[in-house]
C-alpha cells in the first residue's frame, strides 16, 4: 500500500493532499487539524518504511519463531508500521507529534519485548525517557511556531515566508506546518528588540526566537535520532530483538528525527545559527559515535553506534542544506510561484540508502546471532565459511556503509560531504567563519572511523579459521564497567554484553551456547551445539538479506531513475554521478567534488586496511599492557561515561530531590496540618473532662449558657445600645 | 378579664422556674429530677396562660395560651410516664436511681 | 422536558432506592447508573454546542441550556431582599464533567460487582456521591451549589470510613475535616460575594457579565473573596500546599471510593474555580493570578517529584493527580479561551485515566496483598491483563498521544506558552519527570522477573476487566477523536472568558461580553 | 395600692405553690415529696381558676394533681425501696444553688420590666369562661395538629410501657450480672 502510494506519487510528480478535518477547534480560529499529505520526501520515506518493514516481517517469521509472545510482537510491529506511515503522511506538526509519540511507544514496547530481562526493561524505559526529553523541547518549539506563525495545519498555505510562496493549492513540502497568516496576536511572548531580520516580523521582531524554535525542534530530532547528547538510549535499545533494531532503530524510526529536520528545513533556512548548530551536532556525533563503535564488543552495539554516526551525517547534511539556503537563497518556479530551493534531498538520499544497508547489517548480524547464540564479537570468528551468504551480504552492507563505490553509501555520503563542503565554503566566504570546516573535518575523519569499525566487525566475525569462543579474548585491560544496578534509572548499559569479554579470569569462559547469550533472542535454545553448528539460515531469512543487499547497491542509483528527481530536492549526484548524468551533456567537471570524493574514498580505504591490519584473518589486536592508549580505550568502552553521568544525575540529583521533597511533604507540610490537628485534639482532651456523663452537670452548663444569654441581651446589649425596650403592645 | 397583674403572674412563674431549676441542678435522684422538671413545666405553662391573657386581639380570654397549656399538660403527663418508665428500667438494671451512676448513653 | 431535573431525580432517588435493595443492590446500582448515563447521553444529543440557544430569558445571559427555574423562597426587605431559587442549567463546561460522572460511576459499580461488605450501603453511597456531583455541575444558584457540594462530602466520608483500609478512620476524618474547613471558607466567601455584590438573588447566571462593568466590588474585597474561594476550591483540587489529605484519603479509601474521589470529586474544585470564582470576581482573579500561577507550578512540580519518591502505587497515582490538577489550575489561571477549554478537557481526561489507575491499584492490592512497588515485580508473567491495564493507564497519564490526556495537555501547554512564554518550560520539564516515574514504575512492576507474587494470585476477574475496559475504551476513543467531547466546550469557554475580562485584562477578547448577544 | 380579692387570693395561692414545691424538693422522704408535689399541682390548678380558666384548672387538677401524682406514687411503690433524698437540704451545692438563684433573679427582674400590657377582651356573656371558644380553638381550628400530637404521645406511652416491662433478653441478663 505504501509502495503503491509512493509509486503513484513518483509518477504523478505532484503532491497529494487530502481534505483534513478539525481535530480540536476553537471559535477564535485556532484549529488543530488532522489530514494526510503525501509529499516527495514522504514518498521516499514510505518506500523505506514499507520495503524494510515487509522484509523485516518476513525475516521475523524464522528469526522470532522460538520466542514467546509472538502475537504481541507482531501486533506491536504492525502498530509501529502504521504509526510510522501515519507520521510520514502527517500534514501538520500536531499530527506529526501524535504519530511521533506513537512510534516512540512502539519502540518502547519492542525494546522491552524481552520484558523478563531487567536490562531490557531498563533499556526500554531509558529510550522513552531520553526521547521524551527531546520531545519536550520539540513541543516547546512547536508552541513557538504555532503562536508565532499561526495555524499548525498547512491546509491553507498563503503568503510565504520571506517573500516566497508555497505552491498555490499544492503544498511544497517544506511549507509543512506553516500558514503564513498574520501572527496570533493573542501571544504574549516577551520580545527582545528587533534585529531587523527579515523573518523576524513573524516573531514580533525577535531575532533569537526563531533560532530558539529551531534549536528546540532540533532537540526533538536529536532525541529521536539519538544525536549527541541524547544518544545514550540507542545502544541500549539493542536489548530488543534484532529485527526490531533493524526496522526501528536503524531504518525508520530513528530516521524520523532527520525527516523532521528535513521537512522543517525551509525554516532552518532562515535561522542560520540553528542551521550551524545542526551541522555541528551532526558532524560531531558522526565522529563521536564512531569512536565508541571501534571498541564495542557487542556486534549489535557496533552497528548501533554506526547508526548514530550515520544519523549524524544526515543531520549535518540537513544543516548544511539550510546553511546554503540561508546564505544563497535561490528560487525556482513551481506552477508559476517561486519556491525556495532546498537541498534536503541530499540528507534524504543518505537516509534512503542508509535504511537499506543498515537494515541489512542488522539482519545479517541477527542471522549471525541466530546461528552462534552470542552477540560477543570476540567469541565469533571464522564464520565466513560456514555462513557464506550471510558473510557476503554483510560485506555488501559494510562496503556500502564505508562508502566504497559502487555501493549506495558512496554516492549518498559523498554527496553529503560535498554539500557540507559547499556550505562551509559559503560560510567562510560570506561570514568569515571557518567553523563549518571544522565540522567537515570531523565528518571526514568519521569516514575513516566508519570503515575501521565496520570492518573490524566483519573481520572479527567472519574472517579466520575458527571461533575464538573457547578462548575468550580478554585482551582488554579495562575492567568490565560496573553495572549501576541500584539506581532507579540504571541503564542496562554494557553489563550484559561487555561482561562476557572482559572477564579477568580466562577460566570464567563459558560454553558458548549458554554463555553470555542473555541478549540473544535465540537463547531459548533452538541451537544445537553452539556456533559450531552455525550455518546460513533458511530462505525465509536469507531472502530479505539478499534483497536488502541488492537494494544496498541499487539505492545509490536511485537518482538515475527518470522522474524521481523531484523526490530528492537539491540533490546533485556528485563525481561519478555527475559524470554519468552530465559528462555527456558537456557540463564542467567539478574539481572540488572530485577531490572530495577521492578523499573520502581514500579515508574509507585506509580504514578498511587499518581494520585488516589489526583484525584481519582472525587476529585479535591486543593493546600492550603499558600502552598509553589504554586510558582512551577505557573511556571509549565506557561510552565517554555518559551513562554514568546521566545515571548519577537521575539517581542522585533528581531522585534525591524527590526524596527530599517527599520528606518535606510528609513532615513539614503534612506536619503542619497534623500540628493543627494536634492542637485541637489537645484542646478537646482538656474539654473532655467537662463531659462527665452526669445529667445535672450538663444541665448546669445549659443553664450557665442560658444565663449568659439572658445577661448579655438584658443587660449588656441595653447598656451598649442605651436602653431596654419591649414593644408596648405585643404584636400577636 | 382578670384583675391579677401580669407582673405577679410572671413573678410567680419566674420563681417557680428558678425553684425547678434548683431541683434539676442539685438533686441526684432521678425521681426528684423528674419532679423538678414538672415544676419548670408548670412555670412555663403559667407563663403561656399569663401572656395570652394580656394580649389584646380578636381572641377573647387568652384562648391561644390556654390551648397551648392544654396540650402542654398532656405532653407533661406523657413525659412523666416515659420518665417513670425509664426510672423503672434504670432501677431494675442498675439498682440505683442516682443519675451520677448512669453516665453512659445506654441502660 | 425538564431534563436536568429528571437527571437529578434519577440519580438521587436511585441512590436512596439502592440503599434499600439489600442483596440486589448491585443490580439496582447498575440500573440507576445506566439510567443516569442514558439521560446524560440524551442531554448531550439535545445539547447544541455552538448555536444560539432559544432558552428562557432568565438563562440566556449565561449561555446556558436546559435551564429550569423555580423560586425556592424569597425574602423581601426594604433594601431589596433576595430570592433563593432552584435554578439549574448546563453549558459546555459542565456537560463533559456530567458525562464523566456518569461514566466513572458506571465503571466503579461494575468494577465492584463482587463487593461483599454491605453492598447496598456501598453502592448507595457511590450513587449518592455521583448524584451530588451532578447536582454541583448543574446548579446555577449559589445555595443550591453549596447544598450539593456538601452532599458529596458525606457519602465519601462513609465510603472511606467504613470500607477503607487499616487507617480508614484517620483518613476519613482528615478528608472530611480538611475539605469541610475549605467548604466553610468557600461558603462564607460566596455569601459575602452575594451580599456585598448586591445580587438580590443567589443565581449567578444573571450576574455574568455584570461585574466587569466595575462598580461591583472594590478590588481589595474581590481579591480577598477570590483568595478565600481559591482556598476553598484549591483544597478540593487539590493544590499544593493544601494537598496532604489526598494521599491519605486515597490510600485508605476503597477502590470505588478512590475512583470517585479522583475521577469526579477533584473536578469539583476545578469546576468551582471555572464557574464561580474566576468569572464572578474578575478583578480579584487578575490580582491573584500570580498566586494561582505560582501554586499551579508548585503543584505540577511538587506532584511530579513526589510521585517519584513514593513506594505505594496509590500514593504514586495520588501525587500524579496533584500534578495533573496543577496543570488544570495553570490552565484556569491563564483564563484564556484555550486555557479554559484545556482545563475542562484535562479534567475529563484525568477523570478517566486516574479512575483506571486507581482500579489497577485496587486490583493489585486485591491480588498481591500489597501495593508496595518494590516488593512485587514481573506482573506481566502471572497477571497479563492487570499489567496491560497498568501500562495503558500509565501511558495515558503521562500524556501519550492517541490517548485522552494528550489533546488536553497539549492545549494546556500551548495556552501556557501563549500566556506565559518560557515559564512553560517548568511544567514541561515536569512532564519528563512524570514520564520518568510512570516508566520507572512500569519497569519495576510490570517487567522484570516475577517477584513477590503469591501462589494463589489470579488475574483480574470479569467485572474488574469490564469496569476497566469501559474506561480504556473511552480513553482511546476520546484520545483519537477528542472533538467528540471537545466540541461542546469552546463556545462556553469563550463566553466565560469574554464575560469576565476584568479591567486589568489586556487580552484579545477582553470586554467582548457586551457584544455577546445570544 | 389597693389589692382586690382575686389578687390577694392569687398571692396566697402562689406563695403556697412555691412553698409546696420547695418542700417537695427539700424533703427527706420521697413519699413526702410526692405528697407535697400533689399540693403544688393543686395550688396551681387554683391559680387557673382565679385566672378565669376553669377548664384548664380542671385539667390541671385531674391530670397533674391526680394522674401524675398517683403515677409518681405508684412508681415509688413499685421500686419497693425506701428512698431517701440524701441531698435533702445539706446536699445543696453552692455553685448550682447560686446559679439557680441568679436565674431566678434575672427572671424576676425581667418580669418587673414587662410593660403593663392591656389585657385580652373579656369572654362573651354567652360563654363567660370561654370554654367553648377554647374547645373550638383546640378541636376545630387546630384539631389536626392535636390529633397528630396525640398520636405522638400515644406512641411515647407505648414506648414507656415497653420500657417499663420486665425484660428477659440475654443482653439484659448480662447487664444485670455485671
Amino acid at each position: 500500500m505504501g509502495l503503491w502510494i509512493a509509486v503513484t506519487e513518483a509518477s504523478a510528480s505532484q503532491l497529494y493532499h487530502d481534505a483534513s478535518f478539525v481535530w480540536l477547534g476553537l471559535p477564535d480560529g485556532t484549529n488543530f487539524v488532522m489530514g494526510t499529505l503525501v509529499s516527495p520526501l514522504g514518498a521516499l520515506m514510505l518506500v523505506v518504511v514499507n520495503v524494510v518493514g515487509f522484509l523485516v516481517v518476513l525475516y521475523s517469521n524464522e528469526y522470532m519463531a522460538h520466542e514467546e509472545g509472538l502475537p504481541r510482537y507482531y501486533a506491536e510491529l504492525m502498530l509501529f508500521l502504521s504509526a510510522m506511515n501515519g507520521l510520514v503522511l502527517a500534514d501538520n506538526y500536531l499530527e506529526f507529534i501524535l504519530m511521533w509519540e506513537l512510534v516512540g511507544l512502539c519502540s518502547y514496547l519492542l525494546i522491552g519485548f524481552f520484558w523478563k530481562k531487567p536490562s531490557a526493561a531498563s533499556a526500554a524505559k531509558k529510550a522513552f525517557i531520553v526521547t521524551r526529553v527531546g520531545d519536550v523541547l520539540f513541543f516547546l518549539g512547536v508552541f513557538i511556531l504555532f503562536s508565532s506563525l499561526g495555524d499548525l495545519s498547512s491546509a491553507t498555505p498563503a503568503t510565504a515566508y520571506a517573500g516566497t510562496t508555497c505552491p498555490g493549492g499544492v503544498l511544497h513540502w517544506s511549507c509543512l506546518g506553516f500558514t503564513f497568516t498574520p501572527p496570533n496576536t493573542n501571544s504574549s511572548v516577551p520580545f527582545l528588540p528587533a534585529n531587523a531580520a527579515i523573518e523576524a516580523s513573524n516573531f514580533g521582531g525577535s531575532s533569537w526566537l526563531p533560532t530558539l524554535a529551531g534549536l528546540l525542534i532540533l532537540g526533538g530530532a536529536a532525541g529521536k535520532s539519538a544525536q549527541f547528547p541524547l544518544h545514550t538510549w540507542l545502544p541500549d535499545a539493542m536489548e530488543g530483538p534484532t529485527t526490531v533494531s533493524a526496522l526501528i532503530h536503524a531504518a525508520t524510526m530513528v530516521a524520523a528525527g532527520i525527516y523532521l529536520l528535513a521537512i522543517t528545513d525551509i525554516y532552518f533556512g532562515f535561522t542560520l545559527t540553528a542551521a550551524i548548530v545542526i551541522v555541528g551536532i551532526g558532524g560531531f556525533t558522526s565522529l563521536f559515535a564512531g569512536t565508541m563503535g571501534i571498541v564495542a564488543p557487542d556486534i549489535k552495539r557496533v552497528i548501533a553506534y554506526s547508526t548514530i554516526s550515520q544519523l549524524g551525517y544526515m543531520a549535518m547534511a540537513v544543516g548544511a542544506a539550510a546553511v546554503i539556503s540561508d546564505l544563497t537563497p535561490t528560487y525556482s518556479l513551481v506552477n508559476g510561484t517561486p519556491v525556495l530551493n532546498t537541498f534536503t534531498g541530499v540528507a534524504m538520499f543518505h537516509l534512503f540508502s542508509h535504511a537499506f544497508f543498515k537494515a541489512l547489517l542488522f539482519l545479517t548480524a541477527g542471522a549471525v546471532i541466530h546461528a552462534v547464540g552470542t552477540q560477543d564479537l570476540f567469541q565469533m570468528g571464522g564464520l565466513r565459511k560456514r555462513m557464506p551468504i550471510t558473510s557476503i551480504t554483510m560485506l555488501v552492507g559494510a562496503l556500502a556503509l564505508s562508502g566504497i563505490p559502487p555501493f549506495s553509501g558512496f554516492f549518498s555520503k559523498d554527496d553529503l560531504l560535498s554539500l557540507t563542503w559547499q556550505a562551509a565554503t559559503l560560510e567562510s566566504t560570506q561570514n568569515g567563519s571557518p567553523l563549518l570546516y571544522v565540522f567537515f573535518a570531523l565528518a571526514l575523519m568519521a569516514v575513516f572511523i566508519t570503515a575501521l569499525y565496520i570492518f573490524r566487525l566483519w573481520f572479527l566475525a567472519f574472517s579466520g579459521d575458527r571461533s575464538r569462543g573457547e578462548a575468550p579474548a580478554a585482551s582488554h585491560g579495562a575492567p568490565a564497567p560496573a553495572a549501576p544496578t541500584s539506581a532507579p534509572f540504571a541503564s542496562s548499559t554494557s553489563s550484559s554484553s561487555s561482561s562476557s569479554h572482559a572477564h579477568d579470569a580466562p577460566a570464567a569462559a563459558l560454553p558458548l551456547a549458554s554463555s553470555t547469550s542473555s541478549s540473544a533472542p535465540s537463547a531459548s535454545g533452538a541451537h544445537d551445539g553452539g556456533h559450531a553448528g552455525g550455518h546460513d539460515p533458511s530462505w525465509i531469512m536469507t531472502v530479505p538479506l539478499v534483497v536488502l543487499a541488492t537494494l544496498a547497491v541499487a539505492a545509490g542509483f536511485l537518482p538515475l531513475i527518470p522522474g524521481v528527481g523531484h523526490l530528492l530536492p537539491g540533490l546533485s549526484w556528485t563525481v561519478l554521478g555527475k559524470c554519468v548524468t552530465n559528462c555527456g551533456a558537456g557540463s564542467s567537471f567539478d574539481l572540488t567534488d572530485a577531490l572530495l570524493g577521492s578523499a573520502s574514498l581514500a579515508f574509507a580505504g585506509l580504514g578498511i586496511l587499518t581494520a585488516y591490519a589489526f583484525w584481519g584473518n582472525g587476529k585479535v589486536y591486543r593493546l600492550p599492557k603499558d600502552s598509553p592508549l589504554l586510558g582512551v580505550h577505557s573511556v571509549l568502552l565506557h561510552k565517554y561515561y555518559f551513562d554514568e553521568l546521566y545515571d548519577g544525575l537521575a539517581t542522585h540529583v533528581i531522585l534525591g530531590l524527590a526524596r527530599g521533597a517527599d520528606w518535606v511533604d510528609r513532615y513539614i507540610i503534612d506536619g503542619t496540618i497534623r500540628g493543627i490537628e494536634e492542637l485541637f485534639s489537645q484542646a478537646s482532651k482538656s474539654g473532655r473532662r467537662l463531659q462527665t456523663g452526669i445529667v445535672s452537670s450538663y444541665a448546669a452548663w445549659v443553664v450557665v449558657g442560658l444565663l449568659a444569654f439572658l445577661v448579655f441581651f438584658l443587660y449588656v446589649v441595653p447598656w451598649l445600645v442605651g436602653g431596654f425596650h419591649l414593644p408596648p403592645t405585643p404584636g400577636l | 378579664m382578670t384583675t391579677i397583674p401580669l407582673v405577679d403572674l410572671l413573678s410567680l412563674s419566674g420563681a417557680l422556674f428558678a425553684l425547678g431549676l434548683f431541683g434539676v441542678l442539685t438533686r441526684r435522684n432521678f425521681i426528684l429530677i423528674l419532679i423538678s422538671v414538672e415544676v419548670i413545666m408548670n412555670a412555663a405553662i403559667l407563663n403561656f396562660v399569663a401572656f395570652s391573657l394580656f394580649s389584646p386581639g380578636p381572641a377573647a380570654g387568652g384562648i391561644p395560651g390556654q390551648s397551648i397549656a392544654v396540650i402542654l399538660i398532656g405532653l407533661a403527663a406523657t413525659e412523666v410516664a416515659v420518665g417513670l418508665a425509664i426510672v423503672l428500667a434504670l432501677n431494675r438494671l442498675r439498682g440505683t436511681l442516682n443519675v451520677a451512676e448512669a453516665i453512659q448513653l445506654k441502660l | 422536558m425538564p431534563w436536568l431535573s429528571a437527571l437529578l431525580a434519577i440519580s438521587l432517588v436511585g441512590a436512596f432506592v439502592t440503599f434499600l435493595t439489600g442483596r440486589y443492590a448491585r443490580w439496582a446500582a447498575l440500573g440507576v447508573s445506566l439510567a443516569t448515563l442514558v439521560t446524560v447521553l440524551a442531554i448531550m444529543m439535545e445539547f447544541q454546542p455552538s448555536v444560539n440557544v432559544n432558552g428562557p430569558g432568565y438563562c440566556q445571559q449565561g449561555g446556558f441550556q436546559f435551564c429550569e427555574l423555580h423560586t425556592w423562597f424569597t425574602y423581601a426587605a426594604p433594601g431589596g431582599g433576595f430570592s433563593v431559587d432552584y435554578l439549574v442549567g448546563i453549558d459546555g463546561i459542565s456537560l463533559p464533567l456530567i458525562l464523566l460522572s456518569a461514566i466513572v460511576t458506571i465503571a466503579a459499580v461494575v468494577y465492584h460487582w463482587e463487593e461483599k461488605k454491605d453492598p447496598h450501603g456501598f453502592f448507595g453511597l457511590m450513587l449518592l456521591t455521583n448524584a451530588g456531583c451532578i447536582g454541583v455541575f448543574v446548579s446555577l444558584d449559589v445555595l443550591l451549589f453549596f447544598v450539593f457540594w456538601e452532599i458529596v462530602l458525606i457519602p465519601m466520608f462513609f465510603l472511606i470510613g467504613h470500607w477503607g483500609g487499616p487507617r480508614r478512620h484517620y483518613a476519613a476524618l482528615k478528608f472530611f475535616v480538611y475539605t469541610h474547613v475549605a467548604s466553610v471558607t468557600m461558603f462564607v466567601a460566596l455569601l459575602a460575594m452575594v451580599f456585598l455584590g448586591d445580587w438580590h438573588s443567589f443565581d449567578f447566571v444573571n450576574t455574568f457579565g455584570r461585574q466587569s462593568q466595575d462598580a461591583y466590588l472594590n478590588p481589595i474585597v474581590q481579591a480577598l473573596l477570590f483568595g478565600s474561594l481559591l482556598f476553598g476550591f484549591g483544597v478540593k483540587l487539590p493544590m499544593v500546599p493544601f494537598h496532604t489529605w489526598l494521599p491519605d484519603a486515597h490510600v485508605e479509601a476503597p477502590t470505588g471510593g478512590s475512583v470517585l474521589l479522583a475521577g469526579i470529586l477533584l473536578k469539583l474544585g476545578g469546576y468551582g474555580l471555572l464557574r464561580l470564582a474566576s468569572p464572578l470576581l474578575p478583578t480579584g482573579r487578575e490580582l491573584l493570578t500570580p498566586v494561582m500561577l505560582f501554586l499551579a507550578f508548585a503543584s505540577i512540580v511538587w506532584g511530579a517529584y513526589l510521585s517519584l519518591a513514593q513506594r505505594d502505587l496509590k500514593r504514586v497515582v495520588a501525587y500524579s493527580s496533584i500534578n495533573h490538577m496543577g496543570i488544570v489550575l495553570l490552565a484556569i489561571a491563564l483564563w484564556t479561551q484555550l486555557g479554559v477549554m484545556a482545563a475542562v478537557l484535562l479534567m475529563f481526561a484525568h477523570g478517566l485515566v486516574s479512575a483506571l489507575l486507581f482500579m489497577v491499584s485496587g486490583s493489585m492490592h486485591h491480588t498481591f496483598g500489597t501495593r508496595d512497588i518494590p516488593s512485587v515485580g514481573g506482573l506481566t508473567a502471572r497477571t497479563p491483563v492487570l499489567s496491560t491495564m497498568l501500562m495503558i493507564g500509565s501511558l495515558a497519564s503521562l500524556g501519550l498521544p492517541a490517548l485522552v490526556s494528550f489533546p488536553a495537555e497539549f492545549s494546556a501547554f500551548l495556552a501556557a506558552w501563549n500566556g506565559l512564554g518560557y515559564w512553560v518550560l517548568l511544567p514541561l520539564m515536569a512532564l519528563v519527570v512524570t514520564a520518568a516515574f510512570y516508566l520507572w514504575m512500569l519497569q519495576r512492576l510490570a517487567f522484570g522477573p516475577p517477584k513477590g507474587i503469591p501462589e494463589k494470585a489470579h488475574d483480574l476477574s470479569f467485572p474488574e476487566v469490564m469496569g476497566m475496559s469501559l474506561l480504556v475504551g473511552l480513553i482511546v476513543l476520546y484520545g483519537i477523536l477528542p472533538f467528540l467531547i471537545e466540541q461542546v466546550i469552546p463556545v462556553s469557554a469563550l463566553f466565560s472568558v469574554a464575560c469576565s475580562a476584568g479591567p486589568l485584562h489586556n487580552g484579545l477578547i477582553g470586554g467582548a461580553c457586551t457584544s455577546f448577544q445570544w | 395600692m389597693s389589692v382586690d380579692a382575686a389578687t390577694l387570693a392569687f398571692l396566697l395561692v402562689g406563695i403556697a405553690a412555691f412553698l409546696a414545691g420547695a418542700l417537695a424538693l427539700l424533703s427527706r422522704e420521697i413519699v413526702h415529696t410526692v405528697i407535697y408535689i400533689g399540693g403544688f399541682f393543686a395550688s396551681l390548678g387554683v391559680v387557673y381558676f382565679l385566672l378565669s380558666a376553669p377548664f384548664l384548672g380542671l385539667l390541671q387538677l385531674a391530670v397533674y394533681a391526680g394522674a401524675v401524682t398517683i403515677l409518681l406514687m405508684f412508681a415509688v411503690m413499685v421500686i419497693k425501696r425506701r428512698i431517701f433524698a440524701r441531698e435533702a437540704v445539706l446536699g445543696i451545692k453552692a455553685p448550682t444553688f447560686i446559679l439557680a438563684l441568679l436565674v431566678g433573679a434575672v427572671l424576676l427582674d425581667l418580669a418587673q420590666r414587662v410593660p403593663a400590657y392591656a389585657s385580652a377582651p373579656a369572654c362573651p356573656a354567652s360563654d363567660p369562661y370561654c370554654v367553648s371558644l377554647l374547645a373550638q380553638n383546640l378541636f376545630l381550628d387546630n384539631g389536626g395538629w392535636l390529633l397528630l400530637l396525640g398520636f405522638v404521645m400515644l406512641s411515647a406511652l407505648a414506648g414507656a410501657v415497653h420500657l417499663a416491662r420486665e425484660w428477659r433478653t440475654p443482653a439484659v441478663r448480662k447487664i444485670r450480672e455485671d
